[in-house]
């Protein structure tokens, strides 16, 4: 059964794609719906059976590699944690194959793009459910090939060329990271399985490593490179600049890797890793530093946008900021709690903005948009759900999961706990600002879109709004329902050995927290959607009408405005002008000039250079060699 | 009288060299197309020396037998040296059969001297002895010289010869320097008493100035930076079979060489080898990963990228330790597999019957040609180091064993060029895939397609079974250093 | 005065460094970069003979013909290849040979 | 002064009979304009110079001291004979052919390959050349050839 739910959309995924074309679109539709769709159905009895009954275990499927000290087999684990990861995986997935199948319905390679969803959730499953690193890393890099032939899906298109590059090559320095994090764990503890390595940490909490002539603490070290990885798959800070273009893609995949699974790959790390993290304080508050500035960065910037997918993007990069912050202060089940619910809502939002895009016959921009909610009432209610989620609305999912978060890094007593607190404070405001802003401009207000557009607005079909029930469904009850397993009471039973705190327990500190801890949160986002209200449903309207009729009043509505402007310039202007700033000065003028970007075009400057000493000339290439064991002669007269 | 030497070692050389003069004769007397038969039969030569080659190196007990009065040696290093040999020679001689159609090259006599540069190489692989080591290398330059130039009406080719020819003659030139100081210091030229006269010598400075000298001369045949200049003009130059050869055989000839010689006879003086080479090795990798960037012409960047993949293959012999020296034996066995299958699509580029070598005729075969483009796709990830394909594995290894023998820098620096490196191996696959389609491909011919089917094969299934490979690799690092 | 062994040395570093000299200064004529090639190993051979000489070692001598045997065919080659390409391009000067860079 | 007679013979035989035979030989073929050889010369002269120079002053510092391995005397292969006993040819001779038999064939294979190599590359099949060709000389028959014409006298060939 584990097997199978594991491997089953690898075998829908290889008939999609070798036989495709022989088989017709219909049919690799069916398989791939059903491969992943069985390996639903299997993940919730294995879910309860390994989670709730305790029932851990590795299944191994064959030995490996097993040479010298070097020992690994193919083996999957399933413990708390990767049956949670595997449940959510394999509904979520399931989901958007079947809404694939609607959204696509007009594309011409509708085989290959399925093919490649499956192949994406087995990649993605082989992740979480990996015995060692070597195999997580199969996984993870799986993940990435599969997300740079997905984002460049439409391959015609020149911008999803360049950002399905672009997310490659910062993967890739991510993954630079924890590949050399993996060597630093086989060089301290001489093996690669979690299990080994766990046991062995308190061994090793002391080693020191000398690298580059300095030295360093091993494990923080090790924790640092990972937590490299992590970032760049997670897009975080600094490494985030992928995730926003990676949106170049099919929405069903944005909603699928850049929302639900893949990105969150990296929260899954540091919580897998976490017997290594908790014995590494400092790299933990460079978790918590990175992931909490990420969660107000990512917010500010989602304040600006007008692509309504673009939104939800830095919506994810912040929401992911929220798990590392909290994995940071080691409430770790915060963590997977919130990964988990964000799942199913952020999948909600995306694949219902999925439908927006559709029933505008592929219209992105929200200042076109408008005025549609009537025509669409079916996805108007979805977005609303996934809004709600998000924004920490009670009684829906990330409600309970985010302010367990918020709770858990006041709890911390850090001064860095400190600073999560107040960003997460920050970014919920701005995350409810925003999502108002995108209801309110997309569905409510004057149409904006030409008149044939409007025409043409029509609800999705049923293939399509199924799915976005389903999910609606996960994103309204996921949250009360894992609560007390998660987070409450029964945590210590259902986690058991899958996640390591030492010390002091964060989530049973962030249950004795002030009420105004408790209460600020649902503050901060009443007041964020006020606010958005505020600007864009009345203010576009009433001004006009009110300052023609009645003069007298007009000033005073004026006076009234004075205060807004004064919530303007003291909140939104400011928010305003760091989003802007951060996004087009810190975004694209700093970090893609200086960082990915700007490291491959000196890159390809330098190639052209040394092309340029290859000059042709037979005795340049001799002076060369001359110069090369002069060099080296030198060296061994002089030095030696 | 003196009594016969010992033969048995020496079996499949002594077989490789009859078969190379009966083929030659073959060849002057059979009157009708001898090419395709002269090739044909030489593949199958190959075949039948590598069975010998491994039935005679008695690997069982792990020791060595050294025949020739201690001039030649067999173990099970050199055993798994000389198939990595055979088998890069076998396929890029596979990839050579069609060249008949490529007329002014089309002469039974290149396969009997391609025979003959691998005789070379094995005996360099088996050398045990300064001056059999001098002749096996010789014996493989002469021949891959004549190689280089063979399509002579050809002006790019003549010149790859005549670059080839002047900088490997300078090379062999500072290696035959090097050994004429090691030997006025030691008064041996056998490895055995190079290990004994060595001991305690890191302070003659002469002698090291030697060992300086042999290193760069490997170096030249390894194209290692900064003595590769020769390999993007000599890829591009010569005939892409020749150059598919190239890019294995004497390549993986050398490295073994190289690694028995550092690790034996010149054990004691690591700590200065390493040093130089540690520079060499860095240089090799950034120079290939960045320079490959801006080329256009497919044989050139696969020239940089073998300098890259030299550079990483180095690590594992400059860790010096026995996992070092296996990963970078399993580093060459899967790094034959990934080049000549690049090669084999190399080959298939062919439109109207006319080679076509640029990088942009690759644009949109995905939808042309989708076999050969799956088949780059694979060989590029893996190029890439792209798990779940060999090339992650190759690097892992090297890089694991430098950690392990206390390089962080040098691994820190091998993954960040493999970073560097994915770029340009992706830029293929996009050009592939996300562009729009030119003209598409002739059909490849049969052997052509049979290679790259087997390598891009190999690539992929061989997560699957890495043990019995790797055990083999494991055994000849272990047979290494027992001595 | 008397010869020593480091005379012959000497004199053979200046010989090898003459070749090296004539590979990568002559930028006009192939043939005296083959005629470097050769007093190249000449050098070498002088130091491998006073080697031989001064060890009181036959090896040495028995390098120096297997070196000779090597350099003669190496001449061989290298004059076939200078003949294809001079077939090629009309010219021998080593200015001429860059076809082939970036 | 070194002993090493053969060599000094066998050197002087080869670079004056073959190589430099084969230089002229290459010299006449490609008809080479000496007079421009001479130009340009100096560009990048002094980089050279000073590179080669420093290597060449290093090898020069080093051999200045040269020391052996203690182990040399004990670790020759060949040691060689008596002058008075045994020339030097002699002595070569002894083991060239026995013990460094390897060497031998091996360099035989050397020259092979290597003619081998200069006629690929350099050979030229010339077209119109008329060649004796034995066997198909021998195979001619009269009957092939020949034919006995009866002619009528008077009448002539038609």
């Amino acid at each position: 059964m584990e097997t199978a739910a594991v491997f089953l959309p690898l075998v829908g995924a290889m008939i999609a794609g070798f036989f495709g074309r022989q088989i017709g679109d219909r049919a690799s539709q069916i398989v791939t719906c059903l491969g992943v769709g069985s390996a639903a159905v299997l993940s919730i009895p294995l879910f309860f059976d390994v989670a709730v009954g305790g029932n851990e275990r590795v299944i191994t499927i064959m030995n490996w590699i097993n040479s010298g000290t070097f020992e690994t087999a193919w083996a999957l684990r399933f413990d708390t944690l990767s049956a949670v990861m595997v449940m959510t995986v394999t509904c979520v997935s399931s989901l958007i194959h079947v809404y694939s199948i609607g959204y696509m319905s007009h594309d011409d390679s509708k085989p290959r793009f399925m093919a490649y969803l499956s192949l994406f959730t087995f990649a993605m499953l082989m992740l979480v459910t990996s015995d060692n690193l070597v195999q997580l890393f199969f996984g993870w890099e799986g993940v990435g090939v599969v997300s740079y032939l997905l984002i460049g899906f439409w391959f015609k298109k020149p911008t999803a060329n360049a950002a399905a590059i672009k997310a490659f090559v910062v993967n890739r320095v991510g993954d630079f990271g924890f590949l050399l994090g993996i060597f630093g764990i086989y060089m301290v503890f001489d093996a690669v399985t979690f299990d080994t390595v766990f046991n062995a940490v308190d061994a090793h909490k002391d080693d020191t490593v000398t690298f580059f002539g300095i030295e360093g603490h091993a494990l923080t070290l090790i924790c640092l490179l990972l937590f490299v990885g992590a970032m760049g798959k997670s897009a975080q800070l600094l490494l985030h600049t992928w995730l926003p273009d990676a949106m170049e893609g099919p929405t069903p995949v944005s909603a699928l890797i850049h929302a639900a699974t893949m990105v969150t790959a990296g929260v899954f790390l540091v919580a897998r890793m976490s017997p290594l993290f908790e014995y590494a304080p400092s790299a933990l508050e460079v978790v918590t530093i990175v992931g909490a500035s990420t969660a107000f960065f990512a917010a500010t910037i989602g304040c600006v946008q007008t692509d309504i997918k673009r939104v939800i993007a830095y919506s994810t990069c912040s929401q992911l900021g929220y798990m590392f912050f909290a994995c940071g202060v080691g409430a770790y089940p915060a963590a997977i709690f919130h990964l988990m619910t964000h799942a199913w809502f952020k999948a909600l939002l995306f694949l219902g903005s999925g439908s927006v895009i559709h029933a505008m016959s592929d219209e992105q921009d929200m200042r076109k948009m408008g005025g549609i909610w009537k025509h669409i009432k079916v996805t108007y209610a979805m977005m609303w759900i996934g809004t709600l989620a998000l924004v920490a609305v009670p009684p829906f999912a990330g409600y309970y999961s985010k302010d367990m978060i918020l709770e858990a890094a006041y709890g911390a007593h850090t001064s860095v706990g400190q600073y999560a607190f107040i960003m997460g404070i920050g970014a919920a405001l701005l995350t409810a600002f925003y999502s108002g802003r995108l209801l309110f401009m997309t569905f409510h207000g004057e149409p904006r879109a030409d008149k044939e557009t409007m025409d043409h607005v029509h609800e999705s079909p049923l293939v399509m709004t199924l799915p976005l029930a389903g999910l609606a469904i996960g994103a309204i009850f996921a949250g009360m329902l894992g609560y007390d397993l998660f987070i409450g009471d029964g945590r210590v039973e259902f986690w058991r050995d899958a996640l390591a705190v030492v010390g002091e327990d964060p989530i049973e500190a962030a249950h004795h927290v002030p009420t105004w801890v408790v209460w600020s949160p649902m503050v901060v986002t009443v007041l964020g959607l006020g606010l958005s209200f505020h600007m864009y449903m009345r203010r576009p309207e009433i001004p006009g009408r009110l300052a023609a009729q009645f003069p007298g009043v007009y000033q005073f509505l004026l006076n009234k405005w004075y205060f807004d402007e004064l919530y303007d310039f003291l909140f939104v202007r400011p928010a305003f002008w760091i989003g802007n700033f951060l996004w087009k000065r810190g975004d694209e003028g700093t970090i893609d000039r200086f960082g990915p970007d700007g490291v491959s075009a000196s890159i390809i400057a330098g190639a052209r250079r040394l092309g340029a000493v290859q000059s042709g000339y037979l005795y340049h290439y001799a002076f060369a060699m001359i110069i090369g064991i002069a060099l080296f002669v030198s060296w061994i007269v002089v030095g030696g | 009288m003196t009594a016969l030497p010992n033969l048995t070692p020496a079996y499949a050389e002594i077989f490789l060299a009859i078969a190379g003069m009966a083929l030659l004769m073959l060849g002057v007397f059979r009157k009708k197309d001898p090419v395709r038969g002269v090739t044909l039969l030489a593949v199958v030569a190959f075949a039948v020396a590598a069975v010998l080659a491994l039935a005679t190196n008695t690997s069982a007990d792990g020791f060595s037998t050294v025949t020739f009065n201690g001039l030649f040696v067999v173990n099970a290093f050199t055993g798994f040296s000389k198939l990595l040999v055979l088998l890069g020679a076998g396929l890029a001689m596979m990839l050579a059969l069609p060249w008949a159609r490529n007329e002014g090259i089309a002469r039974y006599e290149l396969p009997v001297i391609m025979l003959f540069s691998v005789l070379g190489m094995m005996m360099m692989v088996s050398a045990n002895n300064l001056m059999s080591l001098y002749v096996g290398l010789e014996l493989q330059s002469l021949a891959l010289y004549v190689l280089a130039a063979s399509n002579r009406g050809n002006l790019k080719a003549t010149e790859a010869g005549v670059k080839y020819f002047v900088l490997g003659a300078l090379a062999s030139g500072l290696l035959l320097y090097g050994s004429s100081l090691i030997y006025g210091f030691a008064g041996t030229t056998s490895f055995a008493g190079l290990a004994d006269a060595l001991t305690g010598a890191q302070n003659n400075v002469g002698v090291i100035v030697g060992v300086v000298f042999v290193i760069c001369g490997f170096a030249f045949k390894v194209s290692a930076v900064p003595f590769h200049m020769w390999t993007p003009d000599v890829y591009e130059g010569a005939p892409t079979p020749v150059t598919a050869f190239f890019s294995v055989a004497p390549k993986i000839a050398a490295l073994c060489l190289f690694l028995r010689v550092l690790v034996g006879p010149f054990e004691d003086l690591m700590i200065q080898w390493r040093q130089v080479l540690t520079v060499i090795c860095v240089a090799s990798m950034l120079w290939g990963a960045v320079a490959a960037i801006a080329q256009n012409n497919i044989k050139r960047m696969m020239a940089y990228s073998s300098i890259g993949h030299v550079g990483y293959a180095l690590i594992g012999l400059i860790a010096g330790t026995q996992d070092g020296a296996r990963g970078m034996l399993y580093y060459m066995l899967i790094y034959l597999f990934m080049n000549v299958g690049t090669f084999a699509v190399i080959l298939s580029m062919r439109i109207k019957g006319r080679y076509v070598e640029s990088i942009d005729d690759l644009s949109g075969i995905s939808k042309t040609n989708p076999a050969i483009a799956l088949a780059l796709t694979v060989l590029m990830f893996s190029m890439a180091g792209i798990p779940p394909l060999a090339g992650f594995f190759g690097k892992y290894f090297v890089f694991a064993a430098a950690v392990n023998a206390g390089l962080i820098p040098l691994a820190v620096i091998g993954v960040l060029s493999s970073v560097i490196g994915a770029y340009y191996y992706l830029r293929l696959i996009k050009i592939m895939y996300f562009d729009e389609s030119a003209e598409s491909f002739d059909r490849p011919d049969a052997s052509t397609g049979v290679v790259m089917g087997v390598c891009a094969l190999a690539v992929v299934v061989f997560v699957l079974l890495p043990e019995p490979l790797l055990a083999g690799a494991d055994a000849a690092a272990a047979a290494l250093f027992q001595g | 005065m008397a010869v020593g062994l480091s005379h012959y040395l000497t004199v053979s570093a200046i010989l090898f460094t003459l070749g090296i000299f004539g590979i990568f200064l002559n930028r006009k004529n192939l043939i005296v970069i083959l005629m470097s090639i050769e007093l190249m190993l000449l050098a070498v051979n002088i130091n491998f003979v006073a080697f031989s000489s001064f060890l009181g070692d036959l090896v040495g001598q028995i390098f120096t013909m297997i070196v000779l045997t090597v350099a003669a065919a190496e001449a061989a080659i290298g004059l076939a290849i200078v003949v294809v390409f001079y077939r090629a391009r009309r010219s021998i000067a080593v200015e001429d040979i860059n076809e082939l860079k970036g | 002064m070194l002993g090493a007679e053969f060599v000094a013979m066998i050197l002087v035989i080869v670079y004056v009979g073959a190589v430099a035979v084969l230089f002229l030989f290459v010299v006449m073929m490609l008809d080479i304009n000496i007079a421009v050889i001479r130009q340009g010369f100096l560009k990048y002269m002094w980089a050279g110079l000073l590179v080669g120079g420093i290597l060449l002053a290093e090898l020069i510092t080093v051999f200045a001291a040269w020391k052996m391995s203690d182990s040399a005397e004990m670790l020759r292969a060949a040691p060689a004979p008596d002058p008075n006993a045994m020339s030097n040819t002699e002595a070569i001779g002894q083991i060239l052919y026995t013990d460094y038999v390897y060497l031998f064939q091996a360099s035989g294979i050397i020259l092979l390959v290597a003619m081998i190599g200069s006629i690929v590359l350099t050979h030229r099949t010339r077209t119109g050349v008329r060649k004796q060709v034995i066997s198909e000389q021998n195979a001619r028959r009269p009957i092939d050839t020949l034919e006995v014409v009866k002619v009528e006298s008077g009448k002539g060939l038609q």
